[in-house]
């Protein structure tokens, strides 16, 4: 009993520190906060050298385009959609009923957590000034420097660079609230904050450098060229690898296996469907940062793989137990959406439909599997995001075409096999940092707080025991 | 006075409430329950997990009634809850020592 | 049994072929899909010809507009959302708790169904290339000359083709959907499949076509001149009357009239309702597939109807039975978005409160004579959408006035009576189509598969019977 | 029962007058109506003088922009969201489920009620030409003169007027719903409408001009100069002290303090706070009427404050009782969204924080004092919106800085303790208009017609005694 | 032993269960029921169905107390659960041969 | 006959199925009550208010057997449901005057 005391205080006290560092934080980095507006203009605006001739104009500013910007603010918001209610209810409609609000709170306090982690520290690391091709430096901490009223052309050219970090605090967020399908049902709440908080520092934020970072050494902008539109590697196998881990580290739940596990509420996991569907329109076609051509072709392979993913997996059900269920068109459809994410800027709507097809099809075959293996991925996250991320990632290097986005490459259906290649390296990186970083990572907490409630609590349920509060009264 | 229960099939509950009211029942008492017996079960299946649900869905009927009455109400629940095939459920009866009224402290036959 | 295990085995063999047909199909057309973004322009951007002095540019090539663009994607995006979660769960909430799962997996493995089926081949039936004003050719299947990056001037000068493409394709969508209040709680999932599929094919895309392609020989591109200004002849008549085809055709639900049949989870239909709301302003103001005047009068008038017909229901019901109930609301907001969407592009904010009110009061009665009439039009899919519907298409020939769309016509009290005619004539031809289509093709599916579940899955509920899941555990 | 008979008779009437009315006057300014898109051009358009040469064009008439349309109409879609289904679902998860359906539809039904009295003369109230400051004229009546085809320059100089309307439109149905937190459980459903709708026109429509209405005597635009963005002082504070008004008023509901009333659906409340989140962005950056840097700022900076909010109102709970739960990290949010709001055009990330987390300090001990003083505002429309609002527009006067808006004023921390000064007389006028105003309402409909439900119905619920309908079957 | 079966309106539930601690009982187990009685329903209507309801929410406690306990929790029972009006429900008392403690494996009164 | 009813924790349940199926019983009903007793109840918070539930959820088992079968059917269900912390719950054990199987009219020991 003792130790949970200390515990308590120990988390209390870091709880409290960290809000009051970020207070003073606050007020001592106010100053600069008014200097957000006036971010030095980059080389797009610099003032034309005085002898250029006035008939050649020179390059004019960066400029903000409306629609563009109506555009990416209406994605951010639909990628915060995905997180809460979408994830929240997603996952906590598959959990029983005594862990239902506890499975939508760690939704929900991520994207709490994480909304602030990225404004003071994450978007620094992430999208900052390159370090060595490894990660963001800490010149933009506190959004130092990250202009409301000015494009950063490095990343999108045509909205407000806060425009541009917004949209990726959404991804920073559900990035880390999708891991939490792997540990479902069993872990501390305050370990699970601790555990989120360094998840996203030390694993999300150097990946996001990585491969979309202005330097980062795998992706596009200046490293090898490994195609990922919106997250095949940086959001979908980063956190289903890491789910893996998870599993693997913090074991089974009690009773599984014996016990009746069936999900509590499916209506509320199709709702949570749902509604990723329609905010993973922002997520992929809100990664084109502009309204036009790129966007709408996104969008449309984003619909049409989904679909076609979830009559997928119902047909392979259907043919292999016999019935089509209502989860596994849900789970379909989600995989679908995980599988098009990094190929959805680089391929046309018949390769969408194998790329659907196929997600939908190993992420059921992998469900399957995990059951065999016997290793508690409670929600799957494993199952459909680390295999339908990995899936996706390497089908962008099969059918990604110049034709349709000529800022991209040519995968090995379009005469290319080199991209299949470099999106395995990315695979493999994803990997690797994903399931060595999370090991530590747990192994760390665990040490220093616990990582389960103790058999009792998770007798009890979470709700009671993490929350004092029950889901249905 | 004996108190009669009996397990049946959901759906039958307004053919039995309407044939008990009749013979003169004028209260009873429902709960939901699940029962377990020689009806199966059904599977159901929640990604790679199958589950074999051996408790189905039933409902209990609790009705106190005067000695003389127990018999025909043993009668109209065989003929209005039978339909015939496996998990129509059984008839409990057994004896009561008291019945009160909250309402008017009521006792025995008169409380029912 | 046999002929269960047979039928099984029948469509499992359909639906494998299927989706080999696809993939094959896909891969076959793979080198097609690359020119989706070289699409010849059309007329719009003819080559001037040789004679036009320098001076006078030649007329500029359709452009894209980015805030339009933004609009048209949100739209399609609030449209989908219409289907799932709002029409899943709004129907799922009004059925018994045995068949809620069942019931939102029609709606949403629609959704799944004709996103694919409209990209295959729906697309092209309705917006095809005309033939003879009854249908699109099969010239766009797979999308094959539907351009990513540029307009197609007939439908949608400013955003790209595709994206027009894919705000179609919800309509579709939810149009099928919509018909599965008529039919709910009974009907074989496989079949219901088949059903769909069918529908969607022989009634839905030609009807698309008379009103709304290039040279249907209803609408106003090409046609009579009938106005629907996003969907109220094709959408909702189609739907609501293909469902008392339905209704008829399948027969009532065991224990109709006898056994307690009340809505298991209103909340959950309230919120389906809410979000039908929300999404319907991309249904509508999408519908100008622009983002100006004209959008934001259609915003205006549809959230004014709804709002109007929501009350008006309730009054009807307060004053007839004694007491507003909250199911009346939301199925009288319903009942008004249906009827303002024909008119919603042509009317005033003062007429779209007569055509809200009218649809309440009206669709009210609907519902009441109905119950005394004894066919089982489960969730009321004729009552609200097929009278509704055929109200609103009226009400278009009443009120509506080239003051608001110059483009469009004016109406019986704007002094153009035979704009009522126009409107009744398409009224009837959907009405015909619709019927008698729905009605064919219930009887083959009848004969080939059966439509009906057995006695036993009906009283077992379909989730158990149809998908082996409980959607509450 | 015969006073019950009577005054059903006498609401009938009322309510079949007012459609009657409705109807009446619809037909009669019928003509009005094509007349909206002709608005005679204000200001902006006026003709150049003549003096001035040909070469020098005249100021180009306002002009519509496509990307700020698209981003005020999906903001629109998201405000309407935020009422139903968000608030709608917040506040119906917390009651009782015998009063679920009831207080679900206090949201609906003013949804329902407020967008046809906005458009029949709230807007007119609030936006139309000045009366002394005080409130609009009836001039626009029946939106006559509010153009669907022209800017006014006044509120918004890119979009059509009438977006700007339906946009306003949404605020005014928030906010009167925002206020049956406090009455839940216990209030008559025909006193309530008759409530709501006087409410909305006496308070709401008054003070909406008086902060945001040209010419309105405490604003921006030709008042004091009190800074309220998106609706600190209009919205949250006049709704909160109304809430508290009516909590004094009606009084508590039976059973207070002895009887458990716990929260019936916890995942519904966190649903709906998540709803509330999603659409308070526009709200929020939707109030810049433009898609461009201010509302990009606005994004950023709600996102924030509502992350820093949650997670404030979580530690207190945890470091005060113990557990830190869901209920509390919505509520948490919920406060600072409310906070953030008149702020969040003014200032930047860093003081975001601190605003938020201030939020979600304030409302925990409001809420922990509430429970002592045992006034019973059932879901802290108080305790969230009133204090959570005083907070955010005293916190605009420290916080905000012309370097984030130059249109705006500088804070007591930026230099000009003046503004704290105006926020506080905004504040003061706000709350004594809404108490006093409401405690008078209140009164009126109590004498007339009653404000609660007998003793028996509210043990019976809303729903089976003002619905008959029941929310779970 | 007894075994005291009482349906009550369940926002009696609280007070019942105070009073009964009062005088000594230790245990009992409460069930949701839904009772069909004397007292009228109420309508229900969902578009253009209306239905009566019959059976309304009730809650029935069962109380296992020792012979000579049985008088006062029947006592306790009827004036905590009374309001007088329609609806308030009945008592059943009935004889249990046996009760057990299943942590101890304790029987008769000692298991209460 | 016997009727033999346990209140135990409701994730003992599968476990006291399959021991009770294997000593032959064929049938039970189940419901999911609430149980008061010594076992302390939990705390719940929302917002400003405290609650302290004192009502657990518990299972409630019948089983109707014959006379000579209702030993080991109560030894089964100690064995079984037995985790040996308080609230375990209790068995109660009374006397049935009469089953009867409502599918074929069967009586006594042969309807079970
Ligand atoms: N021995 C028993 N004790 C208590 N309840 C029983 C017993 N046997 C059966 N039941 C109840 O009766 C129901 C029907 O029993 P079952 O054996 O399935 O069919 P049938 O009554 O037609 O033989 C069961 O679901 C269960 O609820
Ligand atoms: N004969 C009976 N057998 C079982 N339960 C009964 C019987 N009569 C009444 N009840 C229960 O008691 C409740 C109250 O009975 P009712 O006749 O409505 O009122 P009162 O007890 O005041 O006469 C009913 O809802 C039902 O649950
Ligand atoms: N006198 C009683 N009458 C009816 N049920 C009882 C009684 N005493 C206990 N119970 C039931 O048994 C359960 C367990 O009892 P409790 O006193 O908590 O633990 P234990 O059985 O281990 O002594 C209670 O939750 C309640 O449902």
């Amino acid at each position: 009993m003792k130790t949970i005391a200390q515990q308590r205080v120990i988390v209390s006290l870091l709880m409290v520190s960290g809000i009051v560092a970020w207070m003073t934080l606050g007020v001592a980095v106010n100053g600069v906060m008014a200097q957000t507006t006036t971010e030095a203009p980059p080389a797009t605006s610099a003032p034309a050298p005085g002898g250029t001739p006035p008939t050649a104009a020179p390059a004019p500013p960066a400029k903000i385009d409306t629609g563009d910007t109506a555009w990416v603010l209406t994605s951010s918001a639909l990628v915060l959609a995905m997180t809460a209610p979408g994830l929240a209810l997603f996952y906590g409609g598959m959990v029983r009923e005594k862990n239902a609000l506890g499975t939508i709170m760690q939704s929900f306090i991520i994207l709490c957590l994480i909304s602030v982690q990225w404004v003071l520290w994450g978007y620094s690391l992430s999208f900052g000034p390159d370090v060595k091709g490894i990660v963001g430096s800490l010149a933009w901490m506190g959004l130092n420097g990250v202009a409301m009223d000015q494009p950063n052309a490095d990343y999108a050219a045509t909205i407000p660079h806060q425009a541009y970090m917004i949209f990726q605090a959404m991804f920073a967020v559900i990035t880390v609230a999708l891991i939490s399908g792997a540990y479902a049902e069993r872990m501390k709440f305050s370990s699970f904050l601790v555990f989120s908080l360094l998840w996203a520092t030390f694993i999300y934020d150097p990946l996001a450098h990585w491969v979309w970072g202005k330097g980062g050494w795998i992706g596009t902008n200046g490293g090898l060229g490994a195609l990922d539109f919106a997250g095949g590697t940086v959001v979908h196998i980063s956190s289903g690898v890491s789910g893996l881990a998870c599993a693997l580290v913090l074991g089974r739940r009690l009773g599984y296996g014996k016990e009746h596990m069936a999900p509590h509420n499916l209506p509320m996991t199709v709702l949570g469907a749902s509604l990723l569907w329609f905010g993973w329109f922002g997520f992929n076609a809100g990664s084109a940062v502009a309204a036009g051509a790129l966007a709408t072709s996104a969008f449309v392979v984003t619909n049409t793989a989904t679909a076609a993913a979830a009559l997928a997996w119902m047909v392979a059900e259907w043919l292999y137990r016999g019935k089509p269920t209502v989860l596994g068109a849900a789970s379909g459809a989600v995989a679908g959406l995980v599988a098009i994410t990094p190929a959805s800027g680089f391929v046309g709507p018949l390769s969408s439909i194998i790329i659907g097809a196929g997600a939908g099809f190993f992420c059921y075959v992998a469900v399957i599997v995990k059951s065999r293996l016997g290793y508690d991925d409670s929600l799957d996250a494993f199952g459909v995001h680390g295999i339908g991320g990995t899936w996706g990632a390497l089908a962008t290097g099969l059918f990604a075409s110049k034709a349709i986005n000529s800022g991209g490459a040519d995968g090995l259906f379009f005469g290319n096999p080199g991209q299949l290649w470099l999106q395995f390296i990315a695979v493999l990186a994803a990997w690797v940092l994903a399931f060595v970083g999370t090991f530590v990572i747990l192994k760390i907490v665990d040490w220093t707080m616990g990582l389960r409630v103790s058999n009792d609590e998770e007798q009890l349920g979470l709700d009671l025991s993490q929350h004092e509060e029950r889901a249905y009264s | 006075m004996k108190k009669i229960e009996a397990v049946i099939k959901p759906f039958k509950l307004e053919d039995v409430k309407d044939a008990l009211t009749e013979i003169g029942v004028f209260g009873m008492t429902v709960t939901e329950v699940r029962g377990f017996g020689r009806q199966k079960g059904h599977k159901e299946a929640y990604r790679g997990t199958e589950y074999t649900v051996e408790f189905l869905p039933k409902t209990k009927i609790e009705v106190v009634v005067p000695d003389n009455l127990a018999e025909r109400v043993v009668e109209t629940l065989i003929r209005t809850a039978k339909t015939g095939s496996i998990g129509d459920g059984k008839i409990f009866v057994m004896n009561l020592s008291e019945v009160i009224r909250i309402r008017t402290g009521e006792t025995g036959d008169r409380a029912l």
